[in-house]
């Protein structure tokens, strides 16, 4: 295990950043969301991100291909540029079980070679938590916050950064800066130890820590789907989609034309099953109410994705949703209102 | 500087009602009073039917200025429709303004039938000041000059 | 405060049980004490196992009514002094009936922001105790205490008015502190003050944010149509996701101006906005340019009056007159 | 299949455009070499675009056996739909695919009698079964076709049904319309009571295709004649976007239709939410 | 897709001379949806027509684009020609490559490339448009004229003749306007008396035609075929069905200070009068202002002495609503202040006088009864110098930046009368140029200057100043070139003339526009002079224009000829280009009806289904095709974009902006 000086990290995301892109926490206009590194960049690793790290490998929007037409000639246009490998540096716990939860999504077959690509790219660089927020849950869903995986896994303790590569990828980017970093010793690792320690104590209390979700599993899919409590959940939603597009597991999206000035490009974009036109096609919609638009969220991640992925839900706990609904109403509101008795 | 501006032909939408901006612009030609090349009429029927998101997506698709003509006020075929486009563009390009992006970009004129003279004139004062700014820049879509 | 609610209590299980209404909407509590979510409320258990209100119930409940208005029955709502606003604007373009509503004025003294107690380096925020003007949090990382004053919500810290503009009956207990509609604009003449560069660097770092997650859009009592230019592919407009800069200043440009004249400042967009964008400052900024150039008007102030952007005088001024050169 | 492109297309040349019904018009697509665009199996959709207009799924009429070309029947209903039907032949439009799973026939189908009931446009997914049925005759059993629609003007591919399908042996073709029309003298009425009417053997596999509102009552229909829900599969071809699983739009409970679906057995259908 | 055909227009060498034409059709035939290019070198032609519709029917075209001239010119042309060939008219677009190309830029491969992207433009917004059909309204058969005048008498006398009803509103007591005050008409010097009057009388005595005279246009709703009017009678104070015109009233009554109008203010009237001898109605009427009776409640006289007991004080204004097919303004003018124009010392001098004033002071029913007698001492003058173009052609704003056309002939006019009667009378014209166009005209002007010896002078006066009893005149000759002053006994302005100001009012009641000087404005200068731009509004006379009295009387003629066209129609088509509303988008808020300038918009309350077997009731917008005139402001008040405008579509207007910014 390595260590650096928290006040020389700046050296550290310098170096990194003059070889490959990097991908961090930035504070801008007050807000902290991950954000390419450039000099000067308010870099902030002590809050959770508003939005999720998702978008370096599922950007909010990005282009797929372009057309050019002619006449009656069409031809298509590959845009995809050779993905140069980045790191993403400073994701937590939950955000790196995200990915995994993505990878089901997109890198099973036909595999999406856009996020794959990317994904192949991405160093990613884990930091472990030692503050967890009120809305926390991650522990719900099994994640150890204080023991991300990764390719590098970084502990902030005592001033010190500390960096622990798990994986080629990861040695190969501590080979490329360890210039800068000290070797840490036993009494180092004491005191990340002492603070998983104390973090988990936290982490345990933490009002959501212990939703129960034993009530979701998939052979109970259609009692879950015809619960009646569904009607007075959903009454206050406002169908915005915040909960959606800070989630760092939603993967819905749209694709879209874009008629530019010489042709038409293809685009795909997030797009939220809160919406009311999200299944609306040339005949019909199949959710008409915003009831069922709400329920498919909360089904989707709670038991239609765990009854394709072997039981694995897909929510994390990292609680952005929690934070972010105008009229606070969350998936683990859900879960303790529809979930099973445990919850009361 | 002379130089780049000979090169740089600003693009100018203009839109004008049907009955007397419109007009005015059919003046300006049957009087040959040019104008420069770059300047595109629009046809609407009064100037009430310019909606705000037409003036954006002008700047969007790569104008560089917007200009919108209609009757005097007072003199509207539709009677009132050009005060309510002045209450709109007023608000709509004081807040142009106010998140920064140049004000002298936008503009509203009121041109008669018979000013064809000041219809030419207009146009040639615009393009000029537009030209001094240069490129719309923050009011740009990139996408659409790929 | 907890007064207060017990009188909304009382009230409401009163003219639920009198049959004056059967249904009540109002706040239903949350796990935090600061998370409360607008709820509708059909009988006297309901009411009493969980109808909340405290210092967390910023949200303008009016919006809610345009659904009500399917439902059969007189709804009981209560609202605060800024939520009438809203309230009669949604009556003036017929979004509401009027007949079937029942309006409990309350209260209020201003609500207050859990993103403005976190902004003030409290985290872990498990519970809340209010004392007056002092308001203890309570934190899995201890306690502290806080101003009211210093934590309140952007919109209650310049509130525009403390009056009820529409109610069947009045609660309030203690004097309301005076409003002053004025301070609204401070903000805006600061950013009308600056140069154009300054103003666009400002808003090019603050809109740079959005997500288009159209919370701002969604929550707006003014916004209530059935569908929005940006959802629609007709309009040209539409869009998810900014997938240009271009369309983070089109989306909001046009939000606001939608709600031109019928805005009512109620400040939801802003309280809802997931990345804090000051979005009252663009609304505030027509606000103010209408009381500038077309006289005073309060959108919801009444439900009668024509709106400016449907009014005019041969004499307006003309579009970019009041603009400075160069500035 | 791990380097398959999932979201882009190739060009399709449309080559042959015929009306079927005043609404329906059916487009015939090969590659620009002049080459199917891809190989598929009966009962799988494709992704048809215009650039800037829109991309939608639609099912492949034509049979896998066919190997010179792609068919897909369409009904006027949208944006894309529209600007489709005003196409003209040489128009070039994008296709992606094939997506979805294919009705059983060298599974569950064969060797069976077959039943196919079809409403309107409905029938446009079951013409590659029945011409792939008709184009491996050995291998399947009797086949009865019932197929419904609005008018005489609104049966799909009546040209075909006529000269080709009931010429066939061991086929029977029972037509029918909503309302009586004078140059008809066929049967008059809807699909369900048509079908109770025509009261088929049980040890038929049934396949269903339409509206939704008639699959409801077809299926009904069937049991009552004692056909079990296993005997019976339609297809559900809603909502589709990305045609991968992955979008987020088309699934019901935890299924998607453009990759667990199109085709269902209904009694698989049963044990799904009701939401489609 | 559409098929569209592209037709470029070389207009002779107008549009080819600068633009390449051959260039533009070929570009264009190469963009989606163009099927067929041509260009032509004229295709408004009998022979470019036929190239189209040849075009239409061989190549299947659903709609055209013709790069030609303004729309304003041909666009109708083009709508006829698609039609005849089978095409809907409004599947026509045109490419405006003259005015705004070719007669404006003189480089060539600008222009061509500017036509091409105006071309593209207009086929991007043919790709969207929709075959629109004009719905059907009916049509009342009665028209409305406004104003008694010469051009309202005209107007209303042919609509009669053709047997439809029709009514005359005149703000005054009488009909007979500025014509009853003339005394003799150039170019013949019949009396205008002589003939105006029995066109008055049959005007009154036509079954046809109803005069409402001393009454106003209160309100005017409606549209084309069906407009409703209100209309203001105003308090005579005196009982028009009882009055027998006897003048009994005029001689009795004691308040004898009025200024009299109908002899430009030269002499008095009583409160009680009737405005001169001919006056149709032949009723009295009481000036409120000045009836001691009105004012202080004491007198009653002309009561007392009313044989007819037609006086009547309580009389109120009343209102009358009544249903038109076409409406006619025929308002006139009136002479323009001279309030800037002090130099002629108009205000200072009694003996400086207008020419419409010298009209009274010749004429024998005059102030004078005929004898020239200057005002400020009733005396003969013997030297009269006229000034032209007093207000008019004045670009310095003062005055009018038109020609009142009418003042050279009857300066002429004037001149040749006086120098008739006194031969002893030293008559001078200032004059910048004398216009006399017309026929008979400069045959007159001649008589006036070889004939009578008019003293004509070309320059400009400077000032006009009293100096002992004489009024000096101050001019340039320019001829001669030198500075002279005329001593003159009276001086005559040839003021210029304005439209009446309450035509500014009628204008906005029927949403018809106006030009900066208030003359209304024609649907088309040169081929639809009679008509307004807002249809079923016809401009009679004056209000159009500065004209004489026999180009008034034909434009009056050709007006009635427009109205009688318009009234024999059972059924009107209606513009198509209206708005619509979508009722699935439509949340009903009110605000579109609230900028509607026609009041086309009112709601309604309509069930709809909604997904799940469920319905809903919800108030939405609908609009009046018949009253919606197609301006637009609805469409963008519209928050939700739920109401569009039929043929300027906001996806057509986007599309439009669209094509014109690809460079």
């Amino acid at each position: 295990m390595l260590k650096i000086e928290l006040n020389k990290l700046n050296d550290l995301f310098a170096k990194i950043s003059s070889s490959t892109d990097l991908i961090l926490p930035v504070t801008v206009a007050g807000e902290t969301n991950f954000a390419k590194y450039e000099d000067g960049a308010e870099v902030n690793l002590s809050v959770q991100t508003v939005k999720s790290a998702k978008d370096s490998f599922f950007p909010q929007a990005e282009d797929l291909m372009k057309f050019k037409t002619e006449g009656k000639k069409i031809d298509i246009i590959d845009v995809r540029e050779k993905v140069e490998s980045f790191v993403l540096f400073g994701v937590r716990a939950c955000d790196y079980r995200s990915f995994e939860i993505l990878d089901r999504v997109f890198l099973v077959d036909p595999i999406d070679t856009y996020y794959k690509a990317k994904r192949e790219k991405g160093v990613i660089v884990t930091l472990a938590c030692s503050r967890p927020e009120e809305s926390c849950f991650c522990s719900a869903f099994g994640i150890d916050a204080t023991n991300p995986l990764g390719d590098v896994t970084t502990y902030i303790a005592d001033g010190f950064l500390y960096w622990n590569a798990n994986t080629d990828k990861g040695n190969a980017l501590t080979d490329a800066v360890k210039d800068l970093f000290a070797q840490a010793d036993s009494n180092d690792e004491a005191k990340i130890d002492e603070q998983k320690k104390n973090t988990k104590e936290i982490l345990s209390k933490l009002p959501y820590a212990n939703v129960d979700l034993s009530g979701f599993t998939p052979d109970k899919l259609n009692e879950l789907f015809n619960d009646a409590k569904w009607e007075e959940l959903s009454e206050a939603c406002l169908g915005c989609g915040s909960c959606t597009f800070v989630c760092p597991t939603c993967q819905c999206y749209d694709i879209k034309d874009f008629k530019t000035n010489d042709g038409v490009k293809r685009f795909r974009c997030w797009d939220s099953c809160m919406y009311a036109d999200f299944t609306k096609m040339a005949h019909g919609n199949s959710r008409n109410f915003q009831l069922q638009r709400f329920r498919q969220r909360f089904m989707h991640k709670l038991v239609y994705y765990p009854s394709n992925n072997e039981g694995i839900y897909s929510c994390v706990g990292c609680g952005r949703c929690v934070k972010k609904c105008p009229i606070s109403m969350n998936i683990a509101k859900v879960i303790k209102t529809i979930g099973g008795k445990n919850n009361d | 500087m002379q130089e780049i501006n000979k090169e740089y032909q600003p693009l100018i939408v203009a839109f004008c009602c049907n009955w007397c901006s419109y007009a005015g612009a059919d003046l300006a030609g049957s009087s040959r009073l040019s104008y420069p090349a770059n300047v595109k009429i629009i046809r609407v029927p009064c100037s009430c039917r310019v909606n705000p998101m037409f003036i954006l997506k002008a700047f969007q698709r790569g104008a560089d200025g917007v200009i919108m003509c209609g009757c005097h006020p007072g003199d509207c075929h539709y009677t009132t429709g050009n005060y309510y486009a002045r209450r709109r563009m007023t608000l709509l390009f004081d807040m142009l303004d106010y998140l920064g992006i140049e004000k002298e970009r936008t503009r509203v004129e009121w041109v008669s039938a018979a000013e064809g003279v000041k219809f030419s004139n207009v146009m040639n004062e615009f393009a000029a000041k537009i030209c001094e700014l240069g490129e719309n820049k923050r009011l740009e879509d990139l996408r659409c000059k790929e | 405060m907890q007064r207060i609610e017990n009188l909304m209590k009382a009230k409401a299980i009163e003219l639920l049980e009198n049959g004056t209404v059967n249904r009540v909407l109002g706040w239903t509590a949350g796990d935090f004490y600061y998370d409360n979510t607008p709820a509708i409320f059909n009988s006297k258990e309901e009411i009493e196992k969980s109808f909340v209100y405290n210092s967390f119930c910023g949200a303008n409940l009016s919006k809610y009514l345009v659904k009500e208005r399917k439902n059969e029955g007189k709804i009981l709502v209560f609202l605060k002094p800024c939520d009438t606003y809203s309230f009669n604007q949604l009556v003036k373009e017929h979004r509401v009936n009027k007949d079937n509503i029942y309006i409990v004025g309350i209260e209020c003294q201003g609500h207050l922001s859990i993103e403005a107690i976190k902004a003030k380096g409290i985290d872990g925020v498990v519970g809340l105790e209010e004392n007056g003007e002092e308001v203890t949090v309570k934190s899995i990382y201890g306690d502290k205490t806080v101003v009211r004053g210093e934590v309140m919500l952007e919109k209650c810290l310049s509130c525009k008015s403390k009056k009820h503009v529409a109610y069947d009956e009045l609660i309030i207990v203690n004097e309301m502190p005076e409003a002053d509609s004025m301070k609204r604009f401070s903000k805006v003449a600061e950013l009308e003050a600056m140069t154009a560069d300054e103003r666009f660097a400002f808003w090019k770092s603050e809109l740079s944010k959005c997500i288009r997650c159209n919370a701002c859009r969604n929550v707006c009592p003014a916004c209530t149509c059935t569908k929005c230019v940006f959802d629609n592919p007709e309009s040209g407009v539409d869009a998810k996701a900014n997938a240009d800069k271009f369309e983070e200043k089109l989306f909001h440009i046009i939000r606001s101006f939608h709600v031109t004249g019928r805005c009512t400042d109620c400040g939801e967009c802003s309280r809802v906005c997931p990345q804090n964008i000051p979005l009252h400052l663009i609304n505030r900024k027509y606000i103010k340019d209408i009381n500038e150039f077309y006289g005073e008007y309060q959108a919801g102030a009444d439900t009668e009056s024509k709106a400016p952007l449907t009014a005019f005088t041969t004499s307006d001024i003309e579009p970019g007159s009041n603009l400075k050169e160069g500035k | 299949m791990t380097d398959f492109e999932t979201l882009i297309p190739v060009i399709g040349v449309v080559t042959d455009i015929r009306k079927d019904t005043p609404d329906v018009k059916t487009f015939r697509v090969v590659t620009r070499e002049g080459q199917k665009p891809f190989i598929h199996k009966p009962g799988q959709c494709a992704m048809v675009s215009i650039p800037g207009v829109g991309e939608a799924m639609f099912s492949i009429t034509s049979s896998p056996t066919n190997k010179e070309f792609l068919e897909f029947s369409i009904k006027k209903c949208g944006c894309l739909t529209t600007w489709l039907h005003a196409m003209e032949v040489g128009q070039e439009v994008t296709v992606r695919g094939p997506y979805g799973n294919p009705f059983p026939v060298e599974t569950e189908f064969k060797g069976k009698d077959m039943l196919f009931i079809a409403g309107g446009i409905g029938l446009a997914p079951l013409r590659s079964v029945i011409n792939y049925i008709r184009d491996n005759r050995a291998n399947y059993g009797k086949v009865d076709i019932v197929y419904g629609s609005r008018s005489m003007d609104d049966l799909v591919d009546f040209n075909e049904i006529k000269t080709e399908w009931m010429n066939e042996p061991d086929f029977n073709v029972h037509l029918t319309i909503d309302r009586p029309q004078p140059e008809w003298d066929g049967h008059v009425g809807f699909v369900p009571a048509f079908v109770e009417e025509l009261g088929f053997d049980t040890n038929k596999t049934a396949v269903l295709c339409g509206p939704p509102i008639m699959i409801k009552f077809t299926l009904a229909s069937l049991i009552k004649l004692g056909f079990d829900k296993t005997q019976v599969y339609t297809t559900l071809e809603l909502r589709m976007k990305c045609g991968v699983g992955k979008c987020g739009r088309c699934n019901v409970g935890d299924k998607y239709v453009c990759k667990d679906g199109p085709v269902f057995r209904c009694d698989q259908l049963d044990e799904l939410p009701n939401e489609y | 897709m559409q098929r569209i055909g592209v037709f470029v227009c070389w207009c002779g060498s107008n549009i080819a001379a600068t633009v390449d034409v051959k260039r533009v059709a070929e570009t264009l035939g190469q963009e989606p949806g163009v099927v067929y290019s041509a260009d032509y070198q004229y295709m408004c032609s009998e022979n470019g027509q036929q190239l189209i519709k040849t075009a239409i029917k061989e190549h299947g075209l659903t709609g055209i684009v013709v790069c030609s001239c303004s729309p304003r010119m041909h666009e109708a042309t083009f709508r006829k020609t698609a039609e005849s060939a089978g095409l809907n008219p409004y599947m026509v677009e045109i490419a405006n490559i003259r005015e705004q190309v070719s007669w404006i830029h003189k480089d060539i491969e600008e222009a061509t490339v500017k036509a091409i992207i105006l071309g593209r433009t207009a086929i991007a917004k043919l790709l969207l448009n929709t075959p629109l059909t004009a719905g059907e309204t009916g049509v009342t058969k009665r028209a409305l004229v406004i104003g008694g005048g010469i051009a309202g008498i005209q107007t209303a006398l042919d609509i009669a003749e053709a047997g439809y009803e029709v009514d005359i509103v005149e703000q005054r007591p009488t009909i007979g306007g500025r014509m009853a005050q003339l005394d003799k008409t150039f170019p013949t010097l019949d009396c205008a008396a002589c003939i105006l009057t029995p066109k008055m009388v049959d005007c009154a005595q036509n079954e046809k035609i109803d005069i409402l005279s001393y009454s106003e246009v209160e309100e005017v709703k409606g549209f084309v075929g069906n407009f409703t009017v209100k209309i203001r009678k105003k308090a005579r104070y005196i009982d028009e069905k009882k009055c027998t015109g006897c003048g009994i009233c005029m001689s009795v009554c004691p308040s004898k200070k009025g200024l009299n109008e109908f002899n430009m203010n030269l002499n008095n009237r009583p409160a009680a009068y009737i405005p001169f001898a001919q006056a149709i109605p032949n009723v009295a009427v009481i000036d409120p202002e000045q009836c001691i009776k009105l004012k202080t409640g004491k007198c009653g006289l002309c009561s007392m002495k009313c044989e007819a007991k037609a006086i009547d004080y309580t009389q109120q204004d009343s209102f009358v609503e009544r249903n038109y097919g076409a409406i006619v303004v025929a308002t006139g003018f009136k002479i323009a202040d001279l309030k800037y124009f002090n130099e002629y010392g108009y205000a200072d001098n009694k003996d400086v006088i207008t020419s419409l004033e010298l009209e009274r002071l010749m004429n024998a029913a005059g102030p004078t009864k005929g004898t020239l007698l200057r005002p400020s001492d009733n005396t003969h003058p013997h030297v009269i110098t006229f000034i032209q173009c007093v207000g008019s052609r004045d670009i310095s704003g003062c005055g009018k930046p038109y020609c009142s056309k009418i003042c050279c002939m009857y300066t002429a006019k004037h001149a040749m009368l006086i120098r008739e009667k006194y031969p002893d009378t030293e008559v001078h014209v200032f004059y910048i140029d004398v216009r006399t166009p017309g026929k008979n005209y400069d045959e007159f002007y001649r008589r006036a200057v070889e004939q009578y010896d008019v003293d004509y002078i070309k320059g400009m006066v400077g000032k006009v100043y009293n100096e002992n009893g004489k009024l000096m005149v101050q001019g340039s000759d320019l001829l001669s070139n030198e500075q002279i002053t005329i001593a003159s006994d009276l001086v005559v302005l040839a003021a210029a003339i304005e439209p009446e100001p309450s035509v500014r009012k009628i204008a906005t009641l029927l949403t018809t526009s106006i030009d900066t000087n208030n003359f209304l404005t024609e649907a088309h200068a040169k081929l639809r002079p009679v008509e307004s731009p807002t249809a079923g509004i016809f401009l009679s006379g004056m209000c159009q224009g500065p004209k004489d009295i026999p180009e008034t009387v034909s434009q009056a003629s050709a007006c009635a000829a427009k109205v009688i066209g318009l009234l024999a129609k059972d059924k009107l088509k209606c513009n198509p280009c209206v708005s619509i509303s979508d009722d699935s988008m439509c949340i009903g808020c009110g605000t579109c009806a609230n900028v509607c300038p026609y009041g086309a918009i009112t709601y309604v309350d309509k069930e709809f289904r909604l997904g799940g077997g469920k319905t809903e009731v919800r108030r939405v917008a609908s609009v009046n095709e018949a009253v919606c005139q197609g301006c637009g402001a609805c469409t963008v008040a519209c928050p939700s974009g739920a109401i569009d405008l039929k043929g300027f579509t906001t996806k057509q207007i986007m599309a439009e902006v669209e094509a014109v910014c690809k460079r």
